[in-house]
């Protein structure tokens, strides 16, 4: 150790002045320290919160956008939108944009971005994630003004509309670029893969013009590192940190991050085919235990696996009660019914899921064992994670409860409950006709109709059905740098507009 | 006798060594004169405390653990406690040394001449007449084209022209003292006659006194005008060469003369069964012919010597005789049956029946295994020679036979000394009453003393139980001694074979009268009759082709 | 020295075509990247198209077969997760591990030699001790906890130095700090048992038999001999110098190979890691050509036999 | 006899002393220590969460502190302590059992056998071990017991090139010849002969890899593909923690310390076992001997 102390005097006698060279000094610029670097930076991928963080509303804009507090629509690059028939939309254009090659935005360009983004040769997420079975067929309806006419009827076309990204008819196609060409207020000016991205402010940006001049994106994947970097000085904005490393109530802001965790019942296999022992579980949860402990005091315990402010969320519902009295009456009744409560049950979990992930399954294995259950933890890492997650399941299985986490930020609650809670959904693990019709029927409906359905699905699977352990609406934690004026909402898990930031002249 | 003024005065010198058990004393109250231009001989076995004394001189022991009391003078000054900066202006200057193992003792990094040239910078010379300096030291000293070999490296060149560049590199200064620890031991026989004769030169030429350190009385024959005899770090007996040699007065020193004194053995008439026989035996390493065309036959109770120095392929010749390297050409029948086309019982029956000896008593003996373990390993691989249970009362009874105690089963060889240890190794060999052993140098590391003790035990086995040696040694004096029949092997070949006393007395070839000749006798007037006679060969073989 | 290169050429390729099967074929026995790189919301159909269209539906030993032929002709597949390029990736990311491994690798061989040789002269002595002591400790530290401690201590608190990325020279300190421990610790018992057995050495008497002094006999003499042994090390450390850089270059997030391997790893992004091993494994080989160069150069005996 | 010889030298040496002093202690809290500390190294306790160190009015397993569950982190301490130190042994063992039997044979054999050995520890040597061990741990999973098996494939190379190496030598020693004189084979060679005399060097050699496997070990838990929860080590202690090293120090330094101490003495108790094993080398570190 003395030598490396003898070296580090050495080095701070060498460099008496250097502590601000490393510090961030021009006034206008930001550094924003990520998790990880973004693998690409297509416009197509822009769904993806690590490319979006960087691009999305930045470089490259939405036709909508919607507000993440109440799920509404609103205008970004279309200015307003009508439905034609069924299956045909309307999508009036801003006629004073030019993307920053120059190029004009206009119908053709929306057209082009369009296709680009449904060209299967390419794998955009923006296309599989809320585009998949469906196609698009767009006309240009005059300079500024489109018409999109989709393969089967979809109501929520505007809020789709919202992931959908305009891109200059230079970007390629059919391969993926590493140099997106938007219309946003910032041009991606490098990239060193592995360093830094750097985006500088454009000039004739049609909107507001923003107040940071350039913002550099680096990446640290330790959280204490991030959190350190801008207690440093080094960095202005880490988005995302570790709750204990969210210390000082100066600089760190909790969000809700959209983000919900659960733990997933598998309700086909004895014993957790029986709701009793569902409810078992449910009750045997200790939420408040672990809300202010292993969580942020700031979470909030879940009903359902949206967060509120999607079209669709159940207000009405409330959580299950800690009651380990009451979970083991349940499991004893169970028991005298013949179920095999003391069945080995495996709680799969994934590493680092969200911060502590692994001492709250640790948790939860302690409170379910403390009422009977017979639980052995088993983690994962991605891959094999996934391969639990997906439908077909193994035949042979172990009854399991599965640690989940779902961010639906899009608005509305289909991106969620098809997918989870239909008997045909690719992670679902219960069959229920009524919950199934309720879902299709709000699937094709509308407005407050469709709100009601799905929040009558809801109500239907946390009360009746309990296929899983609604655990919380999480948050995250971001440090700002107090010289700049920034805070965090629902949004910053899938983009971080440059735009928001101001600064404080103190 | 003495010189009025000593140019070296060791003044009752001792060194200890802490030992497990206290101090270990290498050295005690030893003093020693050497007058300018005088030559010295320290004569002692291993643990004498000669080597020591030399060290001790030349400052080279580690302070600590070792303890050094007395004093050395040098031209009267007290080299212990003058400060190191004029003692280190001493070394190579005045005083030089040169060591027993010329390749370890030189860098093996660095090129000869550099290592040469190095006494002279250090002591301040520049580079080019360092340099040239080198050269012409090398030159003296008898390496051929030394403009090209100053570049090479110590491993590039052989044992004798490794231990000339010790020499030059000693005589770079002219020093006024020359310490020689053991400098041709580990060297052939004729090579070590002709560093005798450069050393003996070279004092003539510079006027140097020097001190020579040896266990051969051969050798302080040859070169010394006093000698001093220490035995376990002491002085037993000191005076004028002649003196000792021809009146010595201490018991220990007579009786280190007897075991060198030579004794003609009368040869066996070769009437006696052959045991083994060998035919045109050749052996090969990759392309490289180790032994030509050997062919001899060794009968029942009879000792075979062979005799050659380095390189002469009596080892090799050994390894194919006990399977340990298939011959290349021709073959070697033990009773008649080829040895290396045998069935699996006439293989048991080989592998009983020729056992072997070799040379380093550090190494034949596995370190991990205590002398029970190494005494019945031999019935372990023969299962049906003794029963488990005799094995330990039988070990004890061939541990008595090589003359060591039966509390020795159980300790391991490290608790034993050289000469033990090849007891051991004999003790083994007779587990499974062979009817040959293989003796490959088996006693040329052990001391004088113990050599003897040895080699009158395996006389005595021989007539005991009727075993026959193959005897292989580069020291003529034992060969002369013991065997019955002769090979001298030079380079692979064959060059003389015959019954012992012939050979010796009427050698035929030239190459076994020159080792005759170069092999020193302790008797310092035939030593020195000898050596005549030897340059006369010498320049005689150098001029024959 | 060109056969001799050539033999240990065709050695290693042998190696390298055997490392490489093991990981294509181990790689694959982890699944493929369709869920890793697919959004949750994935259909099952859109998993198997992509699949399809990424050729991971394919026997192992097609693909394999794909990827060799790609392979002679210098092209090593594209990054799946960077659209690009997989080689581009790998010699982007190469330069920084070498620059970091190579100051790390200087520092530790000059601090470790002098500070071994300094403990070797009087062995048992304080300095010896101590040295011997600090320098084994600091090998016995997980590098993890040392390199965020540290950022901690000397950035955050000390604000004496940057916390991580690369830039200026301040921002080297700690990351090869950190991957000096481990190296510098065992160079440094290497050189100090190295040096002790050379300075024991018989030639070392002939030196000061000569006169030499001190620095003369431990630098001239005793170096240069303990110098064989310590490269041979040297190498071998420098070789799993990268299982320290994944770890350091991880946590002060400089783009190396080590950083590369990691998240070609986890996401499954085979190009890449393959073409990561073909160049680390490259990289060894030609390190052990240089170190089989240097021992030649260092000891006589070699050049000659 | 030799044995007590050895302890004594032992206990001559002070630093060497106190190592193997902790490395009895660790080896019997691995023991002993899971079953003294029982439920209070698992149970729950939100409201001693990160409970600080040194707080004497808790029980003594919380005197070091207490972790995110508001477990005692000398109770987790002692928990680990037979994870931890049991994949150390097994996997050294493993390596040096496998690796020095193929390093023996491959110093015996003069036929391809031995090449086949040796380059498959090239191929072995020519990739980062880190990374060796987490593909496979991706494709096995990170059960203790492959930790084990990975951990001591990636160290095979070491044991197989010194056994090998340790065998050229030997097997040019007098007494190999003398064995086959007595018409010896191989395999008596290879178990009476050699594999005594390679074990030391070995033995030496895995207190080194201890150490290292110890850290390895860590550092997989760090990539997060180590030992997995509940399993616990205190590797993964030390990577579990490292996120609180802000506000809770103690969650990593405790555990993080048992690896340092642990490895440190069995670092140091190997480079004084190499002394006090070779005569020669205990001559030249000065504690005794003849010139």
């Amino acid at each position: 150790m003395s030598l490396r102390w003898r070296l580090l005097m050495a080095a701070a006698a060498a460099l008496p002045a250097a502590a601000p060279a490393w510090a961030q000094d021009t006034p206008t610029d930001v550094v924003i320290v990520l998790e990880t670097q973004p693998d690409q930076l297509d416009p197509c991928q822009a769904s993806k919160s690590q490319v979006g963080k960087v691009i999305k509303q930045n470089v490259i804009e939405t036709l909508t956008e919607i507000d993440p507090e109440s799920g509404q629509v609103n205008p970004r690059l279309a200015t307003e939108w009508s439905q034609v028939d069924d299956l045909t939309w309307r999508f009036k254009l801003r006629d004073d944009v030019t993307f920053h090659d120059g190029t004009p935005f206009n119908a053709e360009a929306v057209k082009y971005s369009i296709e680009r983004t449904m060209d299967e040769s390419i794998d955009c997420e923006i296309r599989v994630k809320y585009f998949g079975g469906l196609t698009l067929e767009v006309t240009p309806a005059g300079e500024h003004e489109i018409e999109v006419k989709t393969s089967e009827p979809t109501p929520i076309l505007p809020t789709l509309m919202g992931t959908v990204v305009a891109m200059s008819t230079a970007t390629p196609m059919g391969e993926i670029t590493r140099e997106p060409i938007g219309t946003g207020p910032y041009r991606l000016e490098e990239w060193t893969p592995g360093q830094q991205i750097v985006l500088t402010r454009v000039d004739d940006y049609w909107g507001d013009q923003p107040e940071v001049t350039k913002a550099t994106y680096i990446w640290r994947s330790e959280s204490t590192v991030r959190a350190a970097m801008v207690a440093a000085g080094e960095a202005d904005i880490a988005p995302n940190i570790a709750v204990q490393d969210a210390t000082n109530p100066e600089m760190d802001f909790s969000f809700l991050n959209s983000e919900t965790s659960r733990l997933r019942i598998d309700a086909e296999i004895p014993p957790l085919d029986d709701r009793r022992v569902r409810l078992a579980l449910n009750y045997a949860t200790d939420r408040d235990g672990m809300k202010g402990t292993i969580f942020s005091d700031k979470v909030i315990p879940s009903t359902q696996h949206v967060v509120p402010g999607i079209n669709g969320h159940n207000p009405d519902l409330t959580p299950y009660a800690y009651d380990p009295e009451k979970a083991m009456e349940l499991l004893a009744e169970a028991k005298a019914d013949g179920v095999p409560v003391d069945a080995e049950i495996i709680l799969v979990g994934r590493h680092n899921l969200y911060p502590n992930s692994q001492e709250s399954l640790q948790a939860l294995e302690a409170m379910y064992e403390a009422v009977g259950f017979n639980i052995t933890l088993k983690m994962t890492e991605a891959a094999e994670w996934y391969d639990l997650l997906f439908k077909p399941y193994a035949e042979d299985r172990a009854p399991n409860l599965f640690q989940e986490q779902h961010d639906n930020n899009n608005g509305d609650a289909v991106f969620t409950i098809f997918v989870k809670y239909h008997s045909e959904g690719g992670q679902s693990t219960f069959a229920d006709a009524e919950v199934d019709d309720l879902i299709d029927r709000g699937g094709q409906a509308s407005g407050e109709e469709r709100t009601k359905l799905y929040q009558e699905a809801f109500k239907r699977i946390h009360e009746e059905i309990v296929p899983d352990v609604s655990l919380f609406h999480m948050v995250g934690f971001t440090r700002v740098n107090p010289r700049l004026e920034f805070t965090p909402s629902i949004a910053t898990n899938s983009e971080l507009q440059l735009s928001e930031i101001g600064f404080n002249n103190s | 006798m003495h010189e009025p003024k000593p140019l070296l005065e060791i003044d009752r010198l001792s060194v200890d060594f802490p030992a497990p058990d206290g101090l270990f004393s290498a050295v005690r109250d030893v003093s020693i004169t050497i007058a300018p231009s005088e030559a010295l001989a320290i004569i002692g076995e291993s643990g004498s405390g000669k080597s020591v004394t030399a060290n001790a001189v030349m400052g080279l022991l580690d302070a600590p653990p070792a303890r050094v009391h007395g004093d050395v003078r040098f031209e009267g000054r007290s080299l212990f406690s003058m400060p190191d900066r004029q003692r280190r202006d001493l070394w190579g200057r005045r005083i030089a040394m040169v060591f027993q193992d010329p390749l370890t003792h030189l860098n093996p990094v660095y090129p000869v001449g550099w290592q040469v040239t190095e006494v002279c910078r250090i002591h301040g010379m520049a580079r080019t007449e360092a340099d040239r300096r080198a050269m012409e030291l090398l030159d003296r000293v008898g390496i051929p084209d030394v403009r090209r070999r100053m570049g090479d490296f110590p491993h590039e060149f052989s044992g004798g022209q490794r231990q000339r560049v010790m020499i030059a590199m000693a005589m770079a200064l002219s020093p006024d003292l020359l310490i020689a620890d053991e400098p041709t031991t580990a060297l052939d026989v004729t090579v070590q006659a002709q560093i005798l004769d450069l050393l003996r030169d070279l004092r003539t030429e510079s006027g140097m006194a020097l001190m020579m350190i040896t266990h051969d009385l051969g050798v302080a024959a040859d070169i010394a005008e006093r000698v001093v005899v220490m035995r376990r770090g002491e002085i037993v007996e000191e005076g004028a060469l002649d003196r000792v040699f021809a009146a010595p007065v201490h018991p220990y020193t007579r009786q280190l003369l007897t075991d060198r004194s030579e004794e003609y053995r009368s040869a066996r008439p070769g009437v006696a069964p052959a045991v083994l026989e060998l035919d045109r035996v050749g052996v090969h390493y990759g392309t490289f012919e180790a032994v030509r065309d050997v062919t001899v036959t060794l009968r029942k109770g009879e000792i075979l010597g062979i005799v050659g120095e380095s390189g002469s392929g009596k080892s090799s010749l050994a390894s194919a005789i006990l399977k340990l390297r298939r011959p290349s050409s021709g073959n070697i029948r033990f009773h008649g049956r080829d040895i290396y086309a045998l069935g699996r019982e006439e293989e048991t029956g080989f592998h009983r029946g020729v056992q072997a000896i070799f040379q380093d008593p550090f190494s034949s003996l596995n370190p991990r295994m205590t002398v029970l373990k190494v005494i019945s390993e031999p019935w372990l691989l023969h299962r049906d020679v003794l029963p488990r249970d005799r094995w330990r009362g039988r070990a004890a009874e061939l541990l008595d036979m090589v003359g060591l105690t039966e509390s020795d089963l159980d300790k391991y060889p490290a608790e034993f000394s050289g000469g033990q240890r090849q007891r051991i190794a004999i003790a083994r060999a007779l587990a499974l009453e062979p009817e040959v052993i293989v003796c490959d140098e088996a006693v040329s590391a052990l001391d004088m003393t113990v050599q003897a003790q040895v080699i009158t035990l395996l006389a005595d086995l021989r007539t005991r139980l009727g075993l026959s040696y193959v005897f292989i040694a580069h020291d003529l004096t034992l060969i002369r001694k013991f065997a019955d029949h002769v090979l001298v092997m030079k380079a692979g070949d064959v060059v003389e074979q015959g019954v012992a006393e012939e050979v010796f007395s009427r050698p035929s070839a030239l190459y076994t009268r020159q080792l005759i000749a170069s092999s020193p006798v302790p008797d310092p007037r035939r030593q020195a009759e000898r050596r005549t006679a030897r340059r006369r060969t010498l320049v005689h073989a150098s001029t024959a082709p | 020295m060109n056969r001799f290169v050539l033999k240990h050429g065709t050695q290693s390729l042998f190696a390298l075509l055997c490392l490489l099967v093991l990981v294509f074929f181990l790689a694959r026995l982890t699944g493929d990247p369709t869920d890793l790189y697919l959004p949750m919301d994935a259909s099952i159909e859109q998993r198997a198209e992509f699949a399809a269209s990424h050729g991971f539906d394919d026997p192992v030993v097609v693909q394999f077969g794909r990827y060799l032929a790609g392979v002679m002709r210098f092209d090593f597949g594209d990054s799946l997760f960077q659209g690009r390029p997989a080689i581009d990736a790998v010699l982007a990311a190469f330069p920084v591990t070498l620059k970091l491994a190579g100051v790390t690798m200087a520092l530790s061989l000059v601090l470790a030699i002098v500070i071994g040789s300094l403990a070797a002269w009087r062995p048992r002595s304080i300095f010896d001790r101590v040295a011997s002591m600090l320098t084994i400790a600091s090998a016995s530290a997980p590098d993890f906890w040392v390199a965020i401690v540290a950022i901690l201590v000397f950035a955050v608190s000390l604000g004496w130095l940057p916390t991580s990325g690369m830039g200026s020279p301040a921002h080297w300190i700690m990351p090869v700090g950190v991957l000096m421990f481990r190296p510098l610790g065992l160079l440094t018992q290497v050189v100090r048992a190295a040096m002790i057995g050379a300075l024991a050495a018989p030639y070392v008497k002939t030196a000061r038999a000569k006169g030499a002094g001190k620095s003369r006999i431990i630098f001239v003499h005793g170096l240069r001999n303990a110098m064989l042994t310590v490269i041979t090390v040297a190498g071998d450390q420098a070789a799993t110098l990268i299982n320290g850089a994944v770890v350091v270059e991880t946590v002060f997030g400089w783009p190396g190979i080590g950083n590369l391997m990691i998240q070609a790893i986890q996401q499954r992004d085979f190009a890449v890691l393959q073409a990561c091993i073909l160049m680390t494994a490259f990289a060894i080989f030609f390190m052990n050509v240089l170190i089989d160069i240097a021992y030649s150069r260092l000891d006589p005996r070699v050049r000659t036999s | 006899m030799r044995n007590s010889s050895l302890l004594a030298l032992l206990r001559s040496d002070r630093v060497a002393f106190v190592a193997a002093i902790w490395l009895m202690l660790v080896v019997g809290i691995a023991l002993v220590g899971p079953e003294v500390v029982g439920k209070a190294a698992t149970g729950l306790d939100l409201r001693a969460r990160n409970a600080p160190p040194f707080d004497f009015s808790r029980g003594w397993v919380h005197w070091l502190g207490s972790d995110a569950l508001g477990r005692g982190i000398l109770a987790r301490i002692f928990l680990a302590a037979r994870t931890t130190l049991g994949i150390a042994v097994a996997s050294v063992l493993l390596s040096m059992v496998i690796g020095g039997t193929l390093g023996i044979i491959a110093g015996l054999s003069r036929g391809s056998l031995g090449k086949v050995i040796m380059r498959g520890t090239d191929v072995i040597m020519s990739f980062p071990s880190l990374l060796m061990a987490l593909i496979v741990l991706y494709v096995l999973g990170g059960a203790p017991a492959n930790l084990v098996v990975v951990l001591a494939i990636t160290r095979l190379p070491v044991y197989v090139r010194t056994a090998r190496a340790e065998v050229l030598e030997i097997r040019e020693r007098a007494f190999i010849n003398a064995a086959r004189v007595m018409g010896a084979g191989q395999v008596h060679l290879a178990l009476r002969h050699i594999a005594p005399l390679v074990l030391p060097t070995l033995f030496i050699i895995g207190s080194l890899d201890f150490a290292y496997v110890m850290l390895a070990e860590s550092a997989l838990s760090f990539l997060g593909m180590g030992v997995q929860p509940p399993s616990i080590t205190w590797g993964l202690m030390v990577a579990e923690g490292r996120s609180y090293l802000n506000s809770a120090w103690w969650l990593s330094f405790w555990p993080g310390l048992f690896i340092m101490l642990t490895a440190l003495s069995a670092n140091l108790l190997a480079s004084w076992f190499r002394i006090a094993g070779d005569p020669t080398l205990r001559a030249a570190q000065g504690n005794t001997g003849h010139a």
